[in-house]
C-alpha cells in the first residue's frame, strides 16, 4: 500500500537537494564584505528613530487569531471535499453543524466590528 | 568571488567561469529605484512602453538596496542628499555598480552653486558618465550597453576596474 | 474692486501705518510699518466686501546698501473680486523681524519659514520657526547679497591638474 | 476652521520620541521610496497602521535656483526655470517670461500668443499624463503608467519638433519664442489632437469605475474649501474642494480670455475628485489646444518675437544687412537689456496650481531677486491635514493626489 507513495518521496527529495545545493553554493562562492556601515539598518535612506523593539498594537493579535480559527476549518475542509460522494447526506450533515458552529462564530465577530480596522 | 580567489589563476577554468558570471550579471542586473530630479523623468520614460529598458533585463526597479545591482544617479545631488546617496550605495551588496546620469550627477551641471554636489563621484566611485540635460532615453541605454561592455572585462581577480579618468588614455573598448 | 477702492479703505483705517503708496505696471504695493503690517492683513482678509482671503505669495528681499536693509513682500488676493493686493514691510540688518502672517494665514507657515532659512528674517508669532530647505546644522543665510554664490572653478584642459588633485575622487 | 490647522515639523515629532516618552512609533518615509514622488521626506507618527502625525521634511533637492539666477542676466536665466517644475517646464518659461515682460512693458506678437498658449496647454496635458502614471502606479494599476507614457512620447515628440529639447525646452524667451514655428506643427498637433481625446476615454474606462480604485479613493484624504483656501491649496487640488479659482480665467494672461473652456469642478475633496478634475482638465486643454491651431492656422506666417529690439534679438539675416540691428544684437547678447527699476508679480495656472513669479531688478541688466511662488511646496503644507487618523496606504494615495515635484519644492 506505501509503494504508491514512493515518487511522492523521490520528488521530496529532489526538492530538498536542489535547495540544499544552492543555498550552500552561493554561501561557498558569494563574496563576503560586510562593512558595518553595510550592516546598518536601511530606513529610505535615514537612521531609524527611537527604539526598534517595541509593543505592537493589539489589532494585529486580534487579526492573526481570527486568521488561525478559520485557517483551521478550512484545513478541516479539504479532507471532506474529497470523500463527500462516498460520505453521503450523513456526512453532510456532520459537516453542515461543523460548518454552522464557526458561521455563528464568525457573524459574531463581524458585528463586533473585528474585521473593521480604524 | 569566494574560491577562485582562493584557488587563483586556473587559465582556461576560470576565464570561461568569467564569462558566465559576467554575462550572467549584465543580463540580470536590477537599478535600484533612485530617481532625483528631471532626469528621473527621463529615466521613467526610458523604462515605460517606448524606449522598454526590460530588454535588457532591467524589468524591475528594486525599491530597497539590499536587492539592487545598479545605482542610476537620475539628477542633480544636492548637500543634504549627500550623506543620503553615499549610505545608499554603501548598503547595496557587493557587485555594484554606479551610472551617473545627465549633467548635474556628472559634474554639476548648470548648477554651479552652494547647494549642488559638484559631480556625484565625489561621493560614490562612478562607472560610466551619461551625458545630457535630461540625456535621451537613448542615450541612457547606450550608457548602459557601455557599463555592459566594461562588466564583461571585469577580471574574476577580484581587483576593480578603477573609474576612467579624464588624465587617463582612454581604453580601447574592443 | 480696483486699486482706488481698496487704497481708500487702507489709507481711512491705517494712514498713519503707510509708509509708502506705489502702483508700478497696474499692481497696488503698500509699505507699512510692523504694526500696521499684520493689522491691514487681519482687515483685508475679514473685511466682508474686502474679501482678501488668500496669501498667494510671500517673500523677503535683501535690498543690501538701502537703509531698512531686508523687505517681506506680501501678495494678497481676493477670490472674489478677483484683484491683487502687495503690503511690504521693512526691517533692518542687525536682528530683522517681521511679524508672522502664520496665525491668519496657515498657508504662510512654509513660506515664512523659507524666509527665514534662505535670508535670516525672523517671524515672531510664528509657531515653529526652524530651516526648511538647508541642512540643519548649514551656517548662513545664503540668499543674502553678502553670501557667495560658492561656485567651484570650472576644470579645462590646462587647470584640470590641480582641480582634480584638490577633488577627492571616491575609491571603493 | 474647526480646530485650528497646524503644520507640524519633523523635529516636533522626532524628539519626543527620541525621549521616549510617546507610545507611537515614528517612521522615515524617508528621501529614497518609492512612492514619495522624488526626494521628499515625511516623518510619520504611527499608532499601528493609523497615521498620528505627519511631517514633511524638503529640502532634499534644494538647487539654489533663485541664488543662482541673481547672477545670470535675464536671457540666461530663462535656463534655469526649466528645470525647477520638470513636469511642466514650459509653465514656468511662461511665468518668468510674463513677469519680466510685465517689468518692461513690451508687447508680444499675436502668433508668440497663440504658440505659448498653445504649447503650455499641450505641456498641461503631458504633466497630467505622468500624474495619472504615477498615481496609478502608486496604486497597483501598472499598466495605465504604460499607457499614460505613451500618450507623453507623442507630446514630447511636438516638443522635441519645435524647439529641439524633449523636456528641457527653454522655448518661451523674454519676447516671444525662441525660434520659429515649423512648417509641419500644425499637422502634427492636428494629428495628436486626433487620437488624444479616445486615448483619455481609455483612461476613464479604465479607473473611473474601477471598484479597487474608487475603494482607495472616495472619501480618503478629505479637506473642505475653508481650510483648503487657508492652506493655500491651489490648482485641482482646490477646485476639487467645490472653489471654482482658475488663474486662467480669474486673471487672464496671454490671450486666455479670448479662448472658451469651463474650469472642472470637484464636490467633496477626496482623492476621487482630484482624479476627475485633472481628466477633465486634460479635456479642457484638449479643446483649447484645438482653437488653438485653428486660430494659428488662419493667422498663417508672422513674427514670433516681439518688433522692439531693444528686448529680443533681431534675426539673424537682418543682421549682416543693416548695422544698426547687429548693434541691437551685439548689446543683447554681451550684456543684455536694461529693465527698469521695479518689482512685479504674475501668477498662471500651471498643472500643480497657481505658480507665481516676482521679479525685483534694480536696472542692472541681472535680476536683483526673483523669488517663485511654488505651488507644491505650500500644498505639502495641507498634506498633514488631510493624511491624520488614515491608513498608512491612503497616505501613499494622497501624496499622489497632491502630485507634488520636488524640484519645485525646493527651488
Amino acid at each position: 500500500m506505501l509503494e504508491s507513495y514512493v515518487p511522492v518521496l523521490i520528488l521530496f527529495l529532489i526538492a530538498v537537494f536542489i535547495a540544499a545545493f544552492v543555498i550552500t553554493l552561493s554561501a561557498l562562492l558569494g563574496p563576503r564584505r560586510s562593512t558595518p556601515r553595510k550592516l546598518a539598518p536601511y530606513e529610505s535612506g535615514m537612521d531609524p528613530v527611537g527604539p526598534a523593539i517595541r509593543r505592537i498594537p493589539v489589532k494585529f493579535y486580534v487579526v492573526a487569531m481570527l486568521f488561525i480559527v478559520f485557517d483551521i476549518e478550512v484545513v478541516f475542509f479539504y479532507p471532506f471535499a474529497l470523500v463527500f460522494r462516498q460520505l453521503g447526506p450523513a456526512g453532510l450533515a456532520a459537516m453542515g453543524v461543523f460548518f454552522l458552529v464557526l458561521l455563528v462564530g464568525f457573524v459574531y465577530e463581524w458585528k463586533k466590528g473585528a474585521l473593521r480596522w480604524e | 568571488m569566494g574560491i577562485e580567489e582562493k584557488a587563483g589563476n586556473l587559465g582556461i577554468v576560470t576565464t570561461t567561469l568569467e564569462t558566465v558570471v559576467n554575462w550572467g550579471r549584465t543580463n540580470a542586473m536590477w537599478p535600484l529605484l533612485f530617481g532625483l530630479a528631471c532626469c528621473a523623468i527621463e529615466m521613467m520614460g526610458a523604462q515605460a512602453s517606448n524606449y522598454d529598458l526590460s530588454r535588457f533585463g532591467m524589468e524591475l526597479n528594486r525599491a530597497s538596496p539590499r536587492q539592487a545591482d545598479l545605482m542610476i544617479v537620475a539628477g542633480r545631488v544636492s548637500r543634504k542628499m549627500a550623506p543620503v546617496v553615499r549610505r545608499l550605495y554603501d548598503q547595496m551588496p557587493e557587485p555594484k555598480w554606479v551610472i551617473a546620469m545627465g549633467d548635474c550627477a556628472a559634474c554639476g551641471g548648470i548648477f554651479n552653486n552652494y547647494a549642488i554636489v559638484q559631480g556625484v563621484d565625489e561621493v560614490v566611485p562612478v562607472d560610466v558618465y551619461v551625458a545630457g540635460c535630461p540625456p535621451r532615453p537613448e542615450a541612457l541605454i547606450d550608457g548602459i550597453m557601455m557599463l555592459h561592455q566594461k562588466v564583461m572585462r571585469e577580471k574574476i581577480s577580484g581587483k576593480k576596474e578603477s573609474p576612467i579618468r579624464i588624465d587617463q588614455p582612454l581604453v580601447q573598448v574592443k | 474692486m480696483d486699486n482706488q477702492t481698496v487704497l481708500a479703505a487702507l489709507r481711512e483705517r491705517f494712514a498713519a501705518e503707510i509708509l509708502a503708496v506705489n502702483e508700478f505696471r497696474g499692481d497696488l504695493s503698500l509699505t507699512f510699518t510692523p504694526k500696521g503690517y499684520l493689522a491691514a492683513a487681519q482687515f483685508l482678509r475679514d473685511d466682508p466686501d474686502l474679501a482678501y482671503t488668500f496669501l498667494e505669495n510671500l517673500c523677503g528681499v535683501d535690498y543690501l546698501g538701502r537703509k531698512p536693509r531686508f523687505e517681506v513682500v506680501a501678495h494678497l488676493t481676493s477670490m472674489r473680486h478677483r484683484h491683487r493686493v502687495c503690503l511690504k514691510v521693512g526691517c533692518d540688518e542687525p536682528e530683522p523681524t517681521v511679524p508672522s502672517l502664520t496665525p491668519l494665514f496657515p498657508t504662510a507657515n512654509y513660506q515664512e519659514r523659507e524666509t527665514f532659512d534662505l535670508l535670516g528674517i525672523r517671524f515672531d508669532g510664528h509657531p515653529s520657526l526652524t530651516r526648511i530647505l538647508l541642512p540643519d546644522d548649514w551656517v548662513g543665510h545664503p540668499l543674502r547679497k553678502d553670501h557667495p554664490l560658492g561656485d567651484e572653478e570650472i576644470a579645462f584642459t590646462f587647470n584640470q591638474e590641480r582641480i582634480y588633485a584638490r577633488k577627492p575622487f571616491v575609491r571603493e | 476652521m474647526t480646530e485650528p490647522i497646524t503644520v507640524p515639523t519633523p523635529q516636533q515629532i522626532i524628539e519626543p520620541a527620541v525621549a521616549g516618552r510617546t507610545e507611537t512609533m515614528v517612521l522615515n518615509m524617508g528621501p529614497h521610496h518609492p512612492s514619495t514622488h522624488g526626494v521628499l521626506r515625511l516623518v510619520l507618527e504611527l499608532d499601528g497602521e493609523v497615521v498620528v502625525n505627519v511631517a514633511p521634511d524638503v529640502g532634499y533637492l534644494h538647487t539654489g535656483i533663485e541664488k543662482t539666477m541673481e547672477s545670470k542676466t535675464y536671457q540666461k536665466a530663462v535656463v534655469l526655470t526649466d528645470r525647477m517644475d520638470y513636469l511642466a517646464p514650459l509653465s514656468n518659461n511662461l511665468c518668468y517670461a510674463l513677469a519680466v515682460e510685465k517689468l518692461l512693458d513690451v508687447e508680444i506678437p499675436e502668433r508668440a500668443q497663440i504658440a505659448r498658449v498653445l504649447l503650455t496647454e499641450l505641456q498641461r496635458i503631458s504633466s497630467h499624463l505622468v500624474w495619472l502614471g504615477t498615481h496609478a502606479l502608486d496604486l497597483a494599476a501598472m499598466s495605465v503608467f504604460l499607457y499614460a507614457f505613451r500618450e507623453r512620447e507623442q507630446i514630447l515628440d511636438i516638443f522635441e519638433l519645435v524647439s529641439g529639447a524633449r523636456m528641457m525646452t527653454s522655448y518661451f524667451r523674454i519676447g516671444g519664442l525662441a525660434y520659429d514655428l515649423p512648417s509641419d506643427f500644425i499637422p502634427t498637433v492636428e494629428q495628436f489632437l486626433a487620437v488624444m481625446p479616445s486615448r483619455i476615454d481609455e483612461y476613464e474606462d479604465l479607473l473611473t469605475a474601477n471598484p479597487l480604485w474608487l475603494e482607495r479613493t472616495v472619501g480618503v484624504g478629505v479637506i473642505d474649501a475653508q481650510s483648503a483656501i487657508a492652506l493655500g491649496l491651489t490648482g485641482a487640488n482646490l477646485r476639487a474642494t467645490g472653489v471654482a479659482y482658475d488663474v486662467r480665467k480669474a486673471m487672464p494672461y496671454s490671450g486666455y480670455e479670448t479662448y472658451s473652456f469651463e474650469i472642472p469642478v470637484g464636490k467633496n475633496g477626496d482623492i476621487y475628485d482630484r482624479y476627475r478634475v485633472r481628466i477633465a482638465e486634460m479635456r479642457q486643454s484638449v479643446k483649447i489646444v484645438q482653437q488653438a491651431t485653428e486660430r494659428l492656422r488662419e493667422l498663417g506666417p508672422g513674427p514670433v518675437v516681439t518688433s522692439n529690439r531693444k528686448v529680443a534679438p533681431p534675426p539673424k539675416r537682418e543682421i549682416t544687412e543693416s548695422m544698426e540691428s547687429l548693434i541691437h544684437h551685439f548689446k543683447l547678447w554681451t550684456e543684455g537689456f536694461k529693465p527698469p527699476r521695479g518689482d512685479a508679480y504674475v501668477s498662471i495656472e500651471s498643472p500643480r496650481g497657481i505658480l507665481g513669479c516676482y521679479v525685483v531688478s534694480d536696472g542692472s541688466p541681472k535680476p536683483w531677486r526673483v523669488h517663485f511662488r511654488a505651488p507644491s511646496f505650500i500644498n505639502l503644507q495641507s498634506l498633514a491635514h488631510m493624511a491624520k487618523g488614515r491608513m498608512v496606504a491612503d497616505l501613499v494615495a494622497l501624496i499622489a493626489s497632491l502630485d507634488p515635484v520636488l524640484g519645485e519644492v525646493d527651488r
